[in-house]
C-alpha cells in the first residue's frame, strides 16, 4: 500500500515536472522543473530497489546534465528570465493529439498482453554483481564507450584550442 | 599555482604561534595598556565598575594623557565662575576657528575680572559639538589663556538640536579642574602666565620708573632752565 | 507502515537532526574563538547565561546570533524571482542534512534497530553521498540567479564552475579507497579499517586523503577556495541579497555540508569510528568519529585564518591540471600496489611498493607543478644608497 | 609587459558572441577603500573596460584654505590622507616656511623626521594588511598590522593629543615638545619593530598563494609610470630610483644613512609594490634608530607669530610622503590668507593608471591592483 502511494505521488510529480519543463518559457524554471522530473524518476528507481541506478540518475542527470544545461543557458541572452510566460502556439491542439496517439501506440502492446508479473521476488541487485557484469561480459562495450567519450573530449579540447590559435594568428596579422 | 614551496606552511606556523601565544602573552593583543597615563589600579577594570557615583563620567577616571584634547572649555580662576572668567570676548578664536563652530556675543558693559580690572566678558559663548573638530587652534590663538582643551569625551546627547550646542555656563571650568586633567600642561601654562605677568609688571614698573625718571629729568631740566633763567635774570 | 518501522526511522534520523545542528552552533563559536585567537583577539566572551554576568567564554553567542537571525527582516529584492529566492536556502540545507545519513555513525541504540533504515548500509552509500551532495550546487546557483543581483550571479557562476570541477578529484580520490575496500558500503569501508588499518596510513591513501581534503575545502567553499562568497571582490557572492533566517539557513547548510564531507573523509581515510578503548566501551566509536570530524574542521579554521584566496583561473587550473592528474595517477599506483602485494606477499614487496609509490607520487606532483605553475617565486630587490 | 585587452570585435566576428556584464563596483563596496567607484565591464570574469569614478568625498579643501589664515588650514591638512596626518602637516609647513623664511630648531627637525618615519611605518604596515585583505585573507595580517599601528598611534597621541588628526606641526617647528619618557618609549617600539616585521614577512612574503596572485598582475612599465607622474613606492616598484628624501634632502634627511629599495623595472607588478613597501619599513626603522640616538635638547619652535602676512611670493613645499610626492603650492598676496592653495595629492595621481593596469585582468585582480596603488579617498577627492 505504502509503495503504491509512493509510486503515484512520484509519478504525478514526474509528469508535472515534465509538463512544466516543456511549457515554461523561462529557461531556468524549465531546467529546474526538468530536474524535479529527474529526481522523481530516481525515486521510482528506488522504489524498484534499483538503488545504484537511482544514485547514478541523480549523479549524472541532475549533477551533470542539469548543470550543463544551466551553463548553456548562462551563455545566452535569456539569463535573467524576463519573459516568463507559458508557451502557447496555434498548433498545440494537434500536438497534443499526436503525442497522445504515440503514447497509446506505445502502451498498446503492454495493455494487450495482460500477463504482467503481478508480484516479483524481492530482488536485491548488488553493486558488486553489477560491477562484475560490466567487467566481464560487457567489458568490450564499456571500453568502446569510454574510448568514444575520450575521443569526444579530445575533439572538444582540440576544437577550442584551434579557435584560440586562429585568434592569435589574427592578432598577429 | 604551486603548493610545494612550503611558504604556506611557514605562514601556518606563524598563525599557530600567534594562536598559542595569545593565551600567554598579553603583549600580543591589539589594545595596549599604554593608553592612559594613570596607574592601572585607578582605572575602571570593567564596564560594570562604572559609574561609581551618580554623575561620574568615565572620562574623569580614564583620562587619557597629558595632551589629550577633545573639546574646548573656558577657564576661570578660583572664585565664582562668571566673576573670574578669563575670556574678554575678543573674538579671535571665533575668527580663527577652522570649522567656524564658535559663536560669541560680546557684553555691552564692562565688569571687573579676577585682577580687578574692568573688562568685557562674553554674554554668549556657544560651541557646536557636532562641528568642532578638536584641532586646538582656538587654544593657540587665544592671547588670554582663556580657552583650553578638555579631555571629556562623553558628549553624546539624545537631543540633536539644542543638546549639541554647548553654552557658556557649561563650558566654564575652573583652573583647578584643568590642573587635574592636564597637570603638566597646566603647570607650564601657569608658569608662563606668571612670567608674562611678572614681565608685564616689570615692564610697567620700568615704564613707570622711566616715566618717573623722565619726569624728574624734565623737572630737573625745567628747574635748570628756571635756574638758568633765574641766572640770566 | 508498521510502528516498528516508524520507531526505527525516528531512531535513525532524529539524533542526526539534533546532534549536527547543535554541533553547528558549537562550531560557529569555536571558529570565531579560534580565528580571534589567531588574530590576537579574545573573540566572543560576553554572552553566557542571560540576566547574569556569567560569560561562559561566550558560549551563548550562537544562541544570541540565532535569535537575532530569526527576528531580522526578511528582505526580498523587487526584481527577484520570489519562488526561487525562497527555495534556494531550503534546497541548500536538504542535501546537506540528507547526506549525514550515509555516514557510518553507529549510535549505541543502533542495535535495537532492524537495520533496514540505516542508509549507510546501502550497497552504494558512497555513490549516494556524492550524488546528493552535488545537489547543493543547484541551490547555490538558484540563489545566485534568483537574487537578481550581478554579484550574486557572478558568485553563483563561480560556485557552479568550482563545485563541478572539484567534484571530480573528490570522487577520484575516493575511488582508491573503494578499490582497496572492495565495497561502496560505508559500513564495510569502516570495518576494513578497524584496528588502525586506516587508509591514510598507506602512501596512496595519504595522497588520496590530501587530494580529498583539498577538494573538500573547495566543495564546501572554505578558504582558500571561498571564491563564490569572496567578500573583497563580489560582496557576499550568492547570498548577497539574503538576510534573516534565509541567510541563517545558508549558513547552517554550509556548516552541515562541512560536517558531512569531513565525516566522509573520516569514514574513507581516518578509520571512521576506530580508536582506542573500543573493546571496553563500544559507544566510544561515535565520540571518536565526531572528534575526528572536529580535528578536520580545526584544520579548516586554521587554514582560513592564514591563507588568502585563489583567483578563478588559478582555481580551475589547480583542479584540472594538478589535482585531477594526480588523483588518476594515484589510482594507478594503488592498483599496482594492490596487485603486487597480492602476488608477492611479504615485507620486501611491501617496502618496495611503498617506496615506489611515495617516490612516484612526489615526482608526479613535482612534475605537474613544473608544467602548470607560473614562475611565481620570491624576488631580489636593488638598493640605492 | 602590460597585458593587452582581448580584441572583442574580432571575437564577435568569429561568432563567439558574448554579452558583457556591467558592474558598478562601489561607492559602497568592501574593496574600494572608501567611497570610490569602478564602473567595470566584464566578459565572464575578465575586465574589458574600467572607468574610475571619484569625487564622492569632495570637501572643497583648497578653496576653504584660501579663505582662512595659514595656521587655520593646518588641521584640515590632517584630513587629506587621514592615515598620515603627520607627513601632510610637514609638507604644508614646509611650503609655508619657505614663504616666511623661518629657522626650524634642531630638536624640532629631529622630531619631524621621527614623526614622519613613524607615519611611514603606520601607512605601510596597514597598507600591506589591507592589501592582503583584498587578496582574501580573513583579516589576520590586518589585525597584526593594526596592533603595531595602535602602538604607534599611542605614541602620536601622547605627543600631540590625538591619534589620527595629529595637527602637530607648526610653521617653524612643532606645537609642543614631546612629554617626558616619550623618546624612551619610541626607542623601545623601534627596537621591537624588526621582530614584528620578521614575523610579518614569514607570514606573507613566501606564501605561494600570494606569490601567484600578485606576480604578473597589474604590470606598470617604467615609461608609463614616469609619464603618468607616478611617485613614491609605486614608482620605485616600476624601476625608477627616485626618492625625495634623497633628491631634495629636505629637513635633515641628508644626515641619515639609509637605502632606497627599488626594482630593475622588468615587472612592476603588485608583488613588487607590496615588497617595496615591506623593504621600506626596514629602512624607516634604520632612520628612526639614528634619529633617536642623535636627537638634541633645545627649543621646539622658532619665532613665528600665530597670524602673519608673508610678502607676495610663491612657494612649493614637497616631501616624500608614504604614498608618494605630497606637495603644497602656495601663492601669498601679502594678506593673512593664501591667494592660491594647491595640493599635489599622490593618491590621485597614482590612481590615474588604474585603468591601464586592470584591463585584461580578472575582476579579482582589479581589486588587488586598487589595493596595491594605496589610495586614501580623503586625499583623492579633497
Amino acid at each position: 500500500m505504502t509503495q503504491e502511494i509512493t509510486f503515484w505521488v512520484l509519478a504525478v510529480i514526474a509528469v508535472l515536472g515534465a509538463l512544466v519543463a516543456v511549457r515554461r518559457r523561462n529557461l531556468i524554471h524549465g531546467v529546474f522543473a526538468l530536474m524535479i522530473f529527474f529526481a522523481a524518476l530516481a525515486g521510482l528507481f528506488l522504489l524498484l530497489l534499483a538503488e545504484f541506478i537511482a544514485a547514478v540518475q541523480i549523479l549524472v542527470y541532475i549533477g551533470a546534465v542539469g548543470i550543463l544545461l544551466l551553463f548553456a543557458i548562462m551563455l545566452t541572452e535569456r539569463v535573467t528570465g524576463d519573459d516568463a510566460r507559458d508557451i502557447t502556439s496555434r498548433g498545440s491542439f494537434w500536438g497534443w493529439v499526436a503525442a497522445l496517439a504515440v503514447l497509446v501506440f506505445l502502451l498498446l502492446p503492454a495493455i494487450q498482453s495482460a500477463d504482467l508479473p503481478q508480484t516479483t521476488e524481492p530482488y536485491n541487485p548488488s553493486v558488486k554483481a553489477l560491477g562484475q557484469q560490466m567487467m566481464n561480459p560487457y567489458v568490450v562495450t564499456l571500453e568502446v564507450l569510454a574510448l568514444l567519450l575520450t575521443a569526444a573530449l579530445i575533439g572538444a579540447v582540440a576544437a577550442s584550442q584551434g579557435g584560440e590559435k586562429k585568434k592569435e594568428d589574427a592578432d598577429d596579422a | 599555482m604551486s603548493i610545494l614551496g612550503g611558504g604556506i606552511f611557514k605562514g601556518m606556523a606563524v598563525t599557530l604561534r600567534n594562536f598559542v601565544g595569545s593565551y600567554f602573552s598579553k603583549e600580543r593583543f591589539i589594545t595596549t595598556n599604554e593608553y592612559s597615563w594613570r596607574p592601572e589600579s585607578e582605572l575602571p577594570q570593567s564596564i560594570g565598575d562604572y559609574p561609581k557615583e551618580e554623575g561620574e563620567q568615565l572620562s574623569d577616571t580614564t583620562t587619557v594623557n597629558h595632551y589629550s584634547r577633545n573639546f574646548p572649555m573656558l577657564l576661570h580662576d578660583t572664585g565664582e565662575p562668571m566673576d573670574t572668567i578669563r575670556c574678554v570676548a575678543c573674538q579671535i578664536c571665533e575668527r580663527e576657528c577652522p570649522p567656524q563652530c564658535i559663536y560669541i556675543e560680546k557684553s555691552t558693559e564692562k565688569k571687573e575680572n579676577a585682577d580687578g580690572k574692568p573688562q568685557f566678558y562674553p554674554a554668549k559663548f556657544d560651541i557646536d559639538v557636532s562641528v568642532c573638530m578638536s584641532c586646538q587652534i582656538c587654544v593657540e590663538v587665544c592671547p588670554f589663556d582663556a580657552i583650553v582643551m578638555n579631555s571629556q569625551f562623553e558628549l553624546s546627547t539624545p537631543d540633536r538640536f539644542g543638546g549639541l550646542l554647548v553654552r557658556r555656563d557649561d563650558l566654564l571650568k575652573s583652573n583647578d579642574y584643568y590642573h587635574k586633567i592636564h597637570p603638566q600642561e597646566a603647570a607650564t601654562r601657569d608658569e608662563r602666565m606668571a612670567a608674562d605677568k611678572a614681565a608685564k609688571e616689570a615692564k610697567k614698573k620700568a615704564a613707570a620708573e622711566k616715566a618717573k625718571a623722565a619726569a624728574e629729568a624734565k623737572a630737573a631740566a625745567a628747574e635748570a632752565a628756571n635756574e638758568s633763567k633765574e641766572d640770566t635774570e | 507502515m508498521s510502528l516498528e518501522l516508524i520507531k526505527d526511522i525516528l531512531l535513525a534520523t532524529v539524533p542526526l537532526l539534533v546532534i549536527f545542528p547543535s554541533l553547528f552552533a558549537f562550531t560557529t563559536w569555536m571558529e570565531r574563538k579560534a580565528l580571534a585567537r589567531i588574530q590576537n583577539r579574545i573573540g566572543p566572551n560576553k554572552i553566557g547565561i542571560p540576566c547574569t554576568r556569567i560569560g561562559l567564554f561566550g558560549l551563548g553567542q550562537p544562541a544570541a546570533d540565532g535569535i537575532k537571525m530569526i527576528f531580522k527582516e526578511d528582505i526580498v529584492p523587487r526584481g527577484a524571482d520570489k519562488l526561487f529566492h525562497l527555495l534556494a536556502p531550503i534546497l541548500a540545507l536538504i542535501p546537506a542534512m540528507l547526506i549525514l545519513c550515509f555516514l557510518p555513525l553507529e549510535f549505541p541504540w543502533g542495535k535495537f534497530m532492524s537495520g533496514q533504515v540505516q542508509a549507510f548500509l546501502l550497497d552504494s552509500a558512497v555513490i549516494f553521498f556524492f550524488a546528493i551532495s552535488g545537489l547543493a550546487t543547484l541551490a547555490i546557483f538558484m540563489a545566485g540567479w534568483a537574487s537578481r543581483n550581478k554579484y550574486s550571479l557572478l558568485g553563483g557562476m563561480r560556485a557552479v564552475a568550482q563545485m563541478v570541477s572539484y567534484e571530480i578529484p573528490l570522487v577520484l580520490s575516493a575511488v582508491v579507497v573503494v578499490m582497496m575496500a572492495g565495497s561502496l558500503n560505508a559500513k564495510e569501508i569502516a570495518d576494513v579499517q578497524t584496528g588502525f588499518n586506516w587508509f591514510v596510513l598507506t602512501p596512496w591513501g595519504l595522497a588520496a586523503f590530501i587530494v580529498f581534503f583539498v577538494a573538500a575545502l573547495a566543495e564546501t567553499n572554505r578558504s582558500p577556495f571561498d571564491l563564490p562568497e569572496a567578500e573583497s571582490e563580489i560582496i557576499a557572492g550568492y547570498f548577497t541579497e539574503y538576510s534573516g533566517f534565509k541567510f541563517a539557513l545558508f549558513f547552517l547548510g554550509e556548516y552541515i555540508a562541512m560536517f558531512a564531507i569531513s565525516g566522509l573523509a573520516v569514514t574513507l581515510f581516518l578509520g571512521a569510528g576506530d580508536g582506542p578503548f573500543l573493546a571496553v566501551a563500544p559507544w566510544l566509536s561515535v565520540v571518536w568519529f565526531i572528534a575526528k570530524i572536529f580535528g578536520l574542521i580545526a584544520v579548516m579554521i586554521w587554514l582560513r585564518g592564514t591563507l588568502p584566496r585563489l583567483r578563478v583561473d588559478q582555481l580551475m587550473a589547480f583542479a584540472w591540471k594538478f589535482l585531477l592528474p594526480l588523483s588518476i595517477f594515484n589510482i594507478l599506483l594503488a592498483g599496482m600496489s594492490h596487485h603486487v602485494t597480492v602476488a608477492y606477499p611479504g615485507t620486501t614487496a611491501q617496502v618496495v611498493t611503498w617506496t615506489v609509490s611515495l617516490v612516484g607520487m612526489y615526482v608526479m606532483a613535482k612534475g605537474l607543478d613544473k608544467i602548470s605553475r607560473s614562475t611565481a617565486k620570491p624576488r631580489e630587490y636593488l638598493y640605492a644608497e | 609587459m602590460t597585458t593587452a585587452a582581448p580584441n572583442y570585435e574580432l571575437l564577435q566576428q568569429e561568432g563567439l558572441e558574448t554579452s558583457l556584464l556591467e558592474i558598478s563596483m562601489g561607492p559602497h563596496h568592501p574593496s574600494t577603500h572608501g567611497v570610490f567607484r569602478m564602473d567595470v565591464k566584464l566578459d565572464g570574469e575578465t575586465v574589458v573596460e574600467l572607468r574610475p569614478v571619484f569625487g564622492y568625498l569632495h570637501r572643497n579643501h583648497e578653496k576653504l584654505a584660501e579663505n582662512m589664515t595659514y595656521l587655520s588650514s593646518m588641521p584640515f591638512t590632517d584630513r587629506l590622507d587621514y592615515f598620515n596626518s603627520m607627513t601632510n602637516n610637514w609638507a604644508y609647513a614646509l611650503a609655508a616656511e619657505k614663504l616666511i623664511e623661518v629657522e626650524v630648531p634642531e630638536r624640532a627637525e629631529y622630531l619631524r623626521v621621527i614623526m614622519a618615519e613613524l607615519t611611514r611605518l603606520v601607512n605601510h604596515v596597514t597598507l600591506v594588511g589591507f592589501f592582503v585583505n583584498d587578496l582574501g585573507a580573513l583579516g589576520t595580517p590586518l589585525m597584526y598590522a593594526f596592533r603595531e599601528r595602535e602602538k604607534i598611534l599611542d605614541l602620536f597621541e601622547q605627543a600631540s593629543g590625538a591619534r589620527m588628526m595629529c595637527n602637530y606641526f607648526r610653521f617653524g617647528g612643532l606645537r609642543n615638545d614631546v612629554p617626558e619618557g616619550w623618546l624612551d618609549r619610541t626607542r623601545e617600539l623601534v627596537d621591537r619593530f624588526p621582530a614584528f616585521l620578521d614575523e610579518y614577512e614569514q607570514l606573507l612574503c613566501e606564501n605561494e598563494i600570494i606569490l601567484s596572485r600578485t606576480q604578473g598582475v597589474g604590470n606598470l612599465s617604467r615609461e608609463l609610470a614616469v609619464n603618468a607622474g607616478i611617485t613614491g613606492p609605486m614608482l620605485r616598484a616600476s624601476g625608477v630610483n627616485y626618492d625625495l628624501r634623497k633628491v631634495d634632502a629636505y629637513g635633515i634627511y641628508d644626515r641619515f644613512k639609509f637605502r632606497v629599495p627599488y626594482t630593475d623595472g622588468d615587472t612592476g607588478d603588485c608583488y613588487d609594490r607590496f615588497m617595496i613597501r615591506m623593504l621600506e619599513m626596514r629602512e624607516s626603522v634604520a632612520i628612526l634608530k639614528q634619529a633617536l640616538a642623535d636627537i638634541p635638547e633645545g627649543d621646539i619652535i622658532g619665532k613665528v607669530s600665530k597670524v602673519f602676512k608673508p610678502k607676495p611670493a610663491e612657494a612649493y613645499g614637497r616631501i616624500e610622503g608614504p604614498k608618494g610626492e605630497l606637495g603644497f603650492y602656495l601663492i601669498a598676496d601679502g594678506t593673512t590668507k593664501p591667494y592660491r592653495y594647491r595640493v599635489r595629492p599622490p593618491s590621485l595621481i597614482n590612481l590615474t593608471v588604474l585603468r591601464d593596469m586592470c584591463l585584461g585582468g580578472k575582476i579579482a585582480d582589479a581589486c588587488i591592483i586598487l589595493g596595491s596603488i594605496d589610495i586614501v579617498l580623503g586625499e583623492v577627492d579633497r
